[in-house]
């Protein structure tokens, strides 16, 4: 038997390299790939507790997150090509129009 | 020593079955240039062997003992092992794949499958969809026009065909209650499923021939018009490995199509062993994939996508519906 | 031999995703990514919900990396195969990001809530793992609101992602790949 | 063979795939149909028609002297200059080439020196197994031509034949190979024993 902490640890590492990826990469590819990565720890945790109590809302939980990143992903990259045509960059730094 | 013993069994199925895999794809060449020539009136290869049965022996001396070229400008490392991660998948599909009633072999009952799984189908459909890496590993990895643009081609395939190939087999899973195989099979006992799912095994048919990629599909490796898509770099052994997974993607379909919609191993005549009628439906699907290829002519993208995305996905929808109709 | 697995399976993932942030190539973060999600699934399979775990590979390992992988395949990576990312503006986000590290760490290693949680409630391992039938009985019946939702969101994903990725009508400069998503 | 079903069928041949099924059930058809393959070069061989124009050769009148009277009006109207005539006379006083070399690597078989020829000495015949591993055993002389097969009356048949490679123990001890013009041997050219290929085609 796994100790549920093992699981949370391996939860807090990926996401504390998701965020590390999301903070210091430049590329909005990497980042979005690193956002990825900080819901997959999420839904470790999620599935973690429901199996710790035996109870399936953890699971039902993960099936949303797994739908919406999905969703996620489509627009973000949608939004990726658009802006691409529109400013030749992926530089997270290079989109700053929206800064007032 | 005692879990050894354990799984001692599967460890002797998990070889046998990667044993005959490793060696499938030699009668299926074989098999598959003496139906090309045949239907072409020519009797294929003569040469090797009885009616060229070692043709098969002698090409793969041929791709072993050629050179390995890897381009200059290729990625090396992933130009490496794309053709390791296209062959892995189909292996994998396998864990799923049930080949028959439990048989009894030396005193003991034998499952004639690695894992019973109760989300078989899914699983075999998920890992059947990751194949697609090895290709897109192939062709960037290639750092050529030809294999991008074949693997561009192939992702946009893939994608496409999996949402009706998956909406396809809703209807199967519907009737059986179950996504585990066997209960799938079990289901068939008196009529088979393509008397209820016709439309269903149209769809899942076609889809899955352009997930095989297979004519009259086969746009991401397109002789006439891009060398030979994604693998175009490729030579001897690690070419060999993309054959491989052809073929095995060829045999997957064919076993799922007979255990979703002709019914496994039931309707077995007499005298004949269930395993082997199995086997022998199995086969018949091949022949019937090997017919198509040597008919049928490419259809172009816009061809392709239009039948993926306007004819397949509301044909799929429609049986899902009519078959939810007929159960309620 | 479950201990070993998920050790097995946890050092794999965090290697991989370390590798999705240091990769210099967009592509090699990406499959590092696709080798993170798998092991992620396995990890699913010994928390006993293989549903999860296939829907995982489906999904993420099958649908939205393979969507990844064809973009940045579309797109030059040449350039940003150039850069560094450890430039002198990241040190306050290294910091942030370290503290916050180091916050989560602490708090499940020192936290007697978990201590005594893990005490308190020891899980029942005669039960056999949840049958998918029950999975989607508590989905279709207790959540079916939400599953809706989700659903119109996915459509309303699907159309705004097809809008976007349009290439303007007057605009002739720029083939029109993306349809295909 | 090209008959379209679309077009007539209308949408109930759109919507069974009548056009498909057509094409699946000619392949199917063809599939167990008799092979129309030649057994070449293992069990037959095809005789050309008599107007193809193959390996040249050179006739001989009744006292087996040649035909040529090494005009060498062929050399000269061959457009690509690969006769070489050198003419001599005989102990009867008749003109007769000494040397008379065809490099069958230039020739273009258009057949100019055929009609050329006064004396009905040169004629090209049926003969298309000439390939050899070097150029210079492409240039045949007087006494292959004399030797060379004559028009076969048998022509547009498919005749029993059998491969006979290269003597290897004989190019060893020689250093050449004593068949290049030929990797296989007819058994009998009897015209009864051959087929008329186009029999097999089905109309």
């Amino acid at each position: 038997m796994i100790p549920l902490s093992w699981y949370l640890i391996l939860g807090a590492i990926l996401f504390a390299t998701g965020a590390a990826g999301v903070l210091l990469r430049r590329n909005v590819l990497i980042v979005l790939m690193s956002l990825e990565l900080m819901l997959n720890s999420v839904n470790i945790n999620l599935l973690a507790f429901g199996h710790q109590m035996q109870d399936l809302r953890g699971q039902i939980m993960a099936i949303f997150i797994i739908a919406i990143t999905a969703a996620e992903v489509a627009v973000a990259l949608g939004i990726l090509v658009a802006l691409l045509r529109n400013k030749h960059t992926l530089e997270v730094d290079d989109l700053t129009i929206m800064k007032g | 020593m005692e879990s050894v013993i354990a799984i001692l069994p599967l460890l002797i199925k998990m070889a046998v079955i990667v044993a005959v895999l490793l060696l499938l794809p030699m009668p299926l060449t074989w098999l598959e240039r003496k139906i090309a020539g045949h239907i072409q009136q020519r009797p294929g290869p003569m040469r090797v062997g009885w009616h060229g049965v070692l043709q098969p022996v002698a090409d793969a001396i041929k791709l072993l003992t050629k050179e390995d070229h890897i381009p200059a400008e290729a990625d090396r490392l992933l130009f490496k092992i794309a053709p390791i991660v296209a062959l892995v998948p189909p292996f994998v599909v396998f864990v799923a794949i049930p080949f028959g009633e439990p048989v009894q072999m030396f005193g003991t009952e034998v499952t004639l499958s690695l894992s019973n799984m109760n989300v078989g189908l899914l699983f075999i459909l998920a890992v059947s969809g990751i194949g697609v890496f090895g290709i897109i590993l192939a062709g960037w990895a290639s750092n050529s026009k030809y294999a991008v643009l074949g693997s561009l081609r192939s992702i946009a395939q893939m994608i496409s065909y999996e949402i009706p190939m998956g909406f396809s087999v809703i209807g199967v899973v519907m009737l059986a209650g179950s996504m585990n195989l066997f209960d799938i099979v079990a289901r068939q006992d008196g009529l088979w499923n393509i008397v209820y799912q016709p439309i269903g095994f149209f769809v899942f048919f076609v889809a899955g021939l352009a997930e095989a990629q297979r004519i009259p599909f086969d746009l991401p490796e397109a002789e006439g018009d891009l060398g030979a898509g994604y693998h175009t770099e490729y030579s001897g052994i690690r070419f060999s490995f993309f054959m491989l997974a052809e073929y095995l993607v060829v045999v997957v379909l064919a076993i799922l199509n007979v255990i979703l919609f002709f019914g496994g191993w039931q309707g077995t005549p007499p005298l004949v062993n269930p395993i082997l009628w199995f086997f022998l439906k199995v086969g018949f699907f091949i022949w019937v994939f090997m017919w198509f290829r040597f008919t049928f002519p490419r259809y172009r993208y816009d061809q392709l996508m239009t039948i993926g995305w306007k004819v397949l996905l509301p044909l799929s929808l429609v049986n899902i519906l009519v078959s939810g109709f007929f159960m309620f | 031999m479950e201990e070993e697995f998920f050790l097995l399976l946890a050092v794999v993932a965090t290697a991989t995703g370390l590798l999705v942030v240091v990769a210099k190539n967009p592509i090699h973060s990406a499959l590092a990514l696709v080798a993170c999600f798998v092991q992620v699934a396995a990890l699913f399979i010994l928390l006993g919900s293989p549903f999860l775990a296939v829907i995982q590979i489906f999904v993420y390992v099958g649908a939205v990396m393979v969507l990844f992988l064809f973009v940045i395949m579309m797109l030059d990576v040449q350039k940003e195969a150039k850069t560094r990312f450890l430039t002198p503006g990241a040190v306050p986000s290294l910091i942030v990001l370290l503290l916050l590290a180091g916050e989560m760490l602490f708090l499940l290693l020192q936290s007697d809530r978990l201590q005594t949680f893990r005490a308190a409630s020891p899980p029942d391992q005669t039960q056999t793992p949840a049958d998918i039938s029950e999975l989607s009985l508590l989905l279709f019946q207790d959540y079916l609101l939400p599953f809706e939702v989700a659903s119109v969101i996915l459509l309303v994903a699907l159309v705004g992602a097809v809008v976007l990725a349009q290439a303007d009508p007057e605009d002739n400069t720029h083939t029109s790949g993306e349809e295909a998503k | 063979m090209a008959r379209t079903m679309t077009n007539k069928s209308g949408w109930i041949g759109k919507v069974f795939f009548l056009d498909l099924l057509h094409g699946l059930s000619l392949t199917l058809r063809y599939m167990f149909a008799r092979t129309v393959t030649h057994m070449y070069p293992d069990h037959e061989k095809w005789i050309p028609y008599s107007r193809h124009r193959g390996h040249h050769f050179i006739k001989t009148n009744d006292e087996g002297d040649v035909n040529c009277v090494a005009c060498e009006l062929c050399s000269k109207i061959c457009p690509c200059d690969c006769i070489i005539v050198i003419p001599f006379e005989d102990a009867k006083g008749n003109r007769r080439p000494q040397v008379f070399d065809i490099d069958l690597a230039r020739c273009l078989y258009c057949g100019l020196c055929e009609d050329a020829c006064p004396a009905d000495a040169i004629k090209l015949g049926q003969e298309y197994e000439i390939s050899a591993t070097t150029t210079e055993a492409l240039v045949v002389h007087l006494e292959d031509l004399i030797a060379a097969p004559g028009k076969a009356e048998n022509g547009g048949q498919v005749m029993p034949a059998k491969l006979i490679t290269p003597d290897k123990t004989a190019l060893k001890k020689t250093g050449k190979d004593t068949r290049t013009h030929s990797v296989t041997v007819e058994g009998t050219l009897k015209a009864a024993e051959g087929y008329d290929w186009w029999q097999r085609i089905r109309k």
